[in-house]
């Protein structure tokens, strides 16, 4: 018997609702469970004291420091050389066998799990370089890591700066590097710190790379060649070896809604940023 | 006046290709000093392409190729050796869209002069003169730090002249200026350029025949990247010399 | 490109200067993971007690330790096996016993193995429950991962030259298998006897229980010492931490955190 | 500076990732291939024995447990992903989708570690009372792993998606056809390449995820005979033993490595071609 078209079209339709009301259903349950669980023992003291007993009392402060510390390294090598390419890509060039290298470089770079990044900050900075298990080893490791994320952001920003500026800049006597330092690197400054928003979200939550190059110890850390446990780390060690389930929970609360708060700050600064050049 | 004012333009044998696209074919005329020069001619005539060339903005455009020589007074624009950003600064360009850049009233005004090196306390001054100029003091001096995209069209496109005339160049390009424009605005821009005649050099772009007619003093009609025909403005307009110059201002076509 | 190494560089001598090393307050211990919770604990307290001393602990397992200690890296390294007769030339200083417990689910009736059968479950060839009489399920299986220090002690001390079977799960640190074991009745794993806690149950080894007195005396087979190594004997504030970790106080920490003290 | 200095150093921020891209690839392969190449390649890859410490590196297990776990995580992620997308892109209302997609791409941010804690808390325990077997399994760690490339295959099916032209279906509505229809038998034919891209990008995902797997995978060296026995990935190898490995062992973790590298780039290369065809 064949069905009529439109019954089938019904039938499959639920069908597809129904999975992608189940997905939606997944995601809710995730936050929501973290929420409930984490969210009650986040408190002003548990973010500002220092973890007591490998975690299972005290709060997460020098997970954060080191957090901090880690990323802001990472985003402060990775923002120059990736809106330097971005320029570059850009404004610099044309269609080559060397943008294209350039662009399948950082796409090839994007796909490179952040295991493989782990091993090769291991071998190169922790061993080779001799920086130890250190914020300096983890934050160069990551910066390679969002590299990637800060070109693609700040090449679709500064795409979308209007082509007339780059003209008026021109016939105003302005040399290229003006144009592009006075004019448009500051009308593609909101996609460019969407880079960094979401540069940043990744690095929080990345657990892989950090294990093996700023290692896991629990102290403040206080210099680049200092050991630094970030939050996701921490977070990983209580889950995994049963320390604190109420410890781990709330860090994963803090943790997961950095990151959410980051990428969605991020996705509305790039709305917007559409929005005023169309 | 018996004695004809000098050239302050001169181009000889322009040709000018987009990739294989040819857009000026062996053009030759001369531009005097303080005088309105109109360009008019049909969509796709070659009118843009030229002022480009005459600030080296064709620069910007890939796969360009460009024959024939010009000058500015003594200068060869054309010349690799020439300093494109002093060339640029010595003449200015309106286009057709208002441009202003996502800054202040202030900063579009002062962004040129500042980077030519002109001293900080004089830019104020700078900034007055090009509004004043421009006939736009008396609308934005109470916010001049407000952004210069909230201004309406008519008053952006006004900002954009006194942005190049702050720029203080020798020649202004208004490449079709009041396209866009209601015909109040118009009319102020087309006024503001009398008044700017006896201190400027300026080549006015039109598709507008009436413009044109109104506006400037000489005229060249271009067709198809070429030269038709060039002469005084009112001798143009009255006893063209060329059939076809004579079928455009008559609306024949374009 | 220059001005990025430039950066670089000055990073680097920026950090440099306040490397813990240059400071000679800081003390530098490494190696083995098992003696780490213990390690940090003590430099915890030790800390609290002496504001003015940093110590950074370091895990990296205990050959890593010994080598760190060996070539300067670190100025004590820490080590849960002997060392090797090329290893002799170290300072050693015993701080602790630490027994290697076998653990199950508190669920599970089972009192006791003995040596033997621990080594034929983990050989593979004792592979249900009910051998052990207690229900008709699968033994889960639960080891180490290669290289880890507590493995090494196990093989040493219970498999002899049998090879642990593959099927086994694998985890990567003690507070992991003693996790799962909490959570699978039917699980079967070991850890470090300072490490177990209500949530298991250690099982008598050839009728012995890891109690304190036990492993002290050895009666209990499955033991092994806690060593801190240095290249030379440790002098000023890296004296000072060895001998507070050797005083009653700190002795009794380890003792508070489940191992049994070397000094009585 | 110079323009021509501008220029140079801009290339040279340019060349940052490609020239990352060249350091991984040469660290990785410069400690991992000595130890392929004296163990032999075909022993390396085929031999299922692994026995670091007592020199005996096979990682054929492990090889096979990473494709069977890919493929177990694509059979989830994919028929899910693709429904998300379907419905997003065509069938549900503007703002909803406007909504929705944003939303789901929130999954994207939610660290690894979190998924796999949760896989742990729950998954597990739920495997193994219903299931049978300890629950740290092929089938968690395929669950998780599906439910972790979600985003990548919605976000990229529904940019594919939306990248056919509204004529397409314009036509074949106007012929009588229903919007199912439609969507079967013109918009996915011509979003094909898309959705072969996001689904390989998805596999490169469950490929090189490693800390989610470690934590629900149970991490044993056999060859898994069914879905509830635990499995060792090739990344959860190298995560598992590298903190204590020295020697041969280590260069055995970065020779599991290697073979990790080479199937990511495989899988990134096959990604760029069929996006390029397009």
């Amino acid at each position: 018997m064949r069905l009529d078209p439109r019954v089938s079209q019904a039938v499959v339709l639920s069908l597809l609702w129904a999975l992608t009301g189940f997905t939606l259903l997944i995601l809710i349950v995730i936050i929501v469970n973290i929420s409930v669980e984490g969210l009650p023992r986040v408190s002003l003291s548990f973010l500002t004291q220092p973890p007591h007993d490998m975690g299972r009392s005290g709060g997460i402060f020098s997970t954060l420091v080191a957090t901090a510390f880690i990323t802001a390294l990472a985003i402060a090598v990775a923002t120059p050389l990736g809106v330097g390419t971005a320029v570059y890509l850009t404004e610099y060039t044309r269609e080559s066998w060397l943008t294209r290298l350039i662009r399948f470089g950082a796409e090839c770079l994007a796909g490179v799990p952040s295991i493989i990044l782990g091993l090769f900050g291991f071998v190169l900075f922790v061993l080779k370089l001799g920086f130890g298990w250190s914020v300096l080893s983890g934050g160069l490791t990551l910066a390679i890591m969002v590299l990637p994320i800060i070109i693609r952001t700040s090449e679709e920003a500064i795409k979308a700066v209007p082509e007339e500026y780059r003209v008026v800049c021109c016939s105003l006597g302005l040399s290229r590097w003006q144009t592009i330092a006075r004019i448009v690197l500051p009308s593609a400054l909101p996609g460019i710190t969407t880079g960094v928003m979401l540069s940043v979200g990744r690095s929080l939550g990345e657990t892989a790379v950090l294990l093996f190059t700023a290692g896991a110890a629990l102290r403040t850390p206080v210099s680049l060649f200092d050991s630094g446990r970030t939050m996701a780390v921490h977070f990983y060690i209580l889950a995994r070896e049963g320390i604190s389930l109420p410890n781990a929970y709330a860090t994963a609360a803090v943790l997961m809604f950095s990151i959410l708060g980051l990428n969605l700050a991020a996705y509305t600064l790039m709305q917007r940023l559409m929005r005023r050049f169309s | 006046m018996n004695q004809s004012p000098p050239d302050k333009i001169r181009v000889e044998e322009l040709s000018f290709w987009y990739g294989g696209l040819k857009a000026l074919d062996r053009v030759s005329l001369s531009i005097r000093a303080h005088e309105i020069f109109g360009l008019m001619g049909p969509a796709k005539s070659g009118k843009s392409t030229l002022l480009k060339v005459l600030n080296r903005l064709c620069d910007l455009i890939p796969e360009a190729r460009i024959e024939g020589r010009a000058w500015l007074d003594d200068l060869e624009i054309l010349a690799p050796e020439t300093d494109v950003v002093a060339l640029r600064r010595r003449v200015g360009l309106v286009l057709s869209k208002p441009t202003p850049l996502p800054r202040s009233i202030y900063e579009n005004l002062v962004l040129a002069p500042r980077l030519a090196g002109r001293p900080k306390e004089e830019l104020p001054a700078v900034a007055e003169e090009a509004l004043r100029a421009a006939g736009l003091w008396g609308e934005v001096k109470d916010r001049l730090h407000d952004s210069a995209l909230r201004l309406s069209g008519g008053q952006q496109q006004r900002l954009c002249l006194a942005r190049t005339l702050a720029m203080q160049p020798e020649v202004i390009l208004l490449d079709e200026p009041t396209s866009g424009l209601d015909p109040i605005s118009t009319a102020k821009i087309e006024e503001t350029l009398f008044q700017l005649k006896s201190r400027y050099t300026i080549i006015l772009v039109s598709n507008n025949t009436k413009q044109i007619a109104r506006a400037t003093d000489r005229t060249a009609f271009l067709l198809m990247g070429r030269l038709i025909e060039v002469g005084e403005t009112s001798q143009v307009f009255t006893v063209p010399r060329d059939q076809r110059t004579d079928d455009y201002i008559s609306g024949r076509f374009g | 490109m220059r001005s990025f190494i430039l950066c670089l560089a000055l990073l680097c001598l920026v950090a440099c200067g306040s490397r813990p090393e240059a400071s000679g307050q800081a003390i530098c211990v490494a190696g083995s993971t098992s003696v780490q919770p213990f390690a940090e604990k003590l430099a915890e307290v030790y800390m609290e007690l002496h504001p003015e001393i940093r110590i950074d602990v370091q895990g990296g397992g205990s050959s890593a330790g010994i080598y760190a200690a060996r070539e300067g890296a670190a100025h004590l390294g820490a080590s849960s096996r002997e060392l090797v007769p090329a290893e002799k030339e170290l300072v050693e200083i015993p701080i602790a016993w630490d027994g290697i417990a076998v653990i199950v689910h508190r669920d599970n009736p089972l009192r006791g193995l003995s040596l033997r059968q621990i080594r034929e479950l983990y050989q593979g060839r004792l592979r249900n429950w009910r051998e052990l009489g207690w229900v008709d399920r699968a033994v889960h299986l639960i080891t180490r991962e290669e290289g880890s220090g507590t493995r090494n002690a196990f093989e040493e001390l219970v498999m002899g030259r049998a090879e642990i079977t593959p099927t086994a799960l694998v985890q990567d640190s003690n507070g992991a298998v003693r996790e799962i074991v909490a959570h699978d009745r039917h699980a079967l794993g070991y850890i470090s006897v300072g490490l177990v806690d209500a949530r298991v149950k250690a099982l008598e080894v050839d009728g012995v229980l890891p109690t304190r007195e036990n492993i002290r005396s050895q009666r209990y087979k499955l033991v092994r010492r806690f060593l801190l190594v240095s290249k030379l004997p440790p002098t000023g504030p890296c004296k000072e931490f060895v001998d507070f970790i050797l005083s009653a106080r700190g002795q009794s920490l380890l003792e508070a955190e489940g191992l049994v003290g070397y000094e009585e | 500076m110079s323009p021509k200095g501008i220029e140079r150093l801009l290339l040279a921020l340019a060349l940052s990732s490609v020239g990352s891209l060249a350091l991984i690839t040469f660290f990785i392969f410069w400690e991992g291939l000595p130890l392929i190449l004296t163990t032999g390649p075909g022993d390396f890859l085929f031999s299922t024995h692994w026995a670091p410490t007592k020199d005996r590196f096979g990682i054929g297990a492990m090889i096979v447990s990473s494709v069977v776990v890919t493929l177990g995580a694509l059979v989830l992620g994919v028929p899910l992903g693709l429904a998300c997308a379907i419905v997003l892109a065509e069938f549900a209302p503007l703002r909803l989708k406007q909504l929705l997609k944003p939303t789901l791409e929130l999954l994207a941010g939610i660290p690894s570690v979190v998924y796999g804690f949760l896989g742990v808390l729950w998954l597990v325990p739920l495997i193994r009372e219903h299931l049978g077997g300890p629950g740290l399994s092929l089938l968690a760690a395929a669950l998780i792993l599906g439910i972790m490339i979600l985003p990548t295959i919605i976000s990229i099916s529904i940019d594919s998606l939306g990248a056919v032209p509204d004529l397409y279906r314009d036509g074949s509505l106007a012929l009588g056809a229903t919007r199912w229809q439609t969507v079967t038998r013109v918009v996915l034919p011509a979003a094909r390449s898309g959705i072969i891209t996001a689904i390989i990008l998805g596999m490169g995902r469950a490929v090189g995820e490693t800390m989610a797997v470690i934590m629900v995978a149970g991490n044993a060296l056999s060859l898994p005979a069914s879905l509830l026995d635990p499995v060792r990935t090739l990344t959860s190898n190298i995560a598992l033993e590298l903190g204590y490995a020295s020697g041969r062992h280590r260069e055995a973790l970065f020779a599991t490595g290697v073979v990790l590298f080479v199937i990511i780039m495989i899988l990134n290369l096959t990604a760029a071609a069929v996006t390029r065809r397009r």
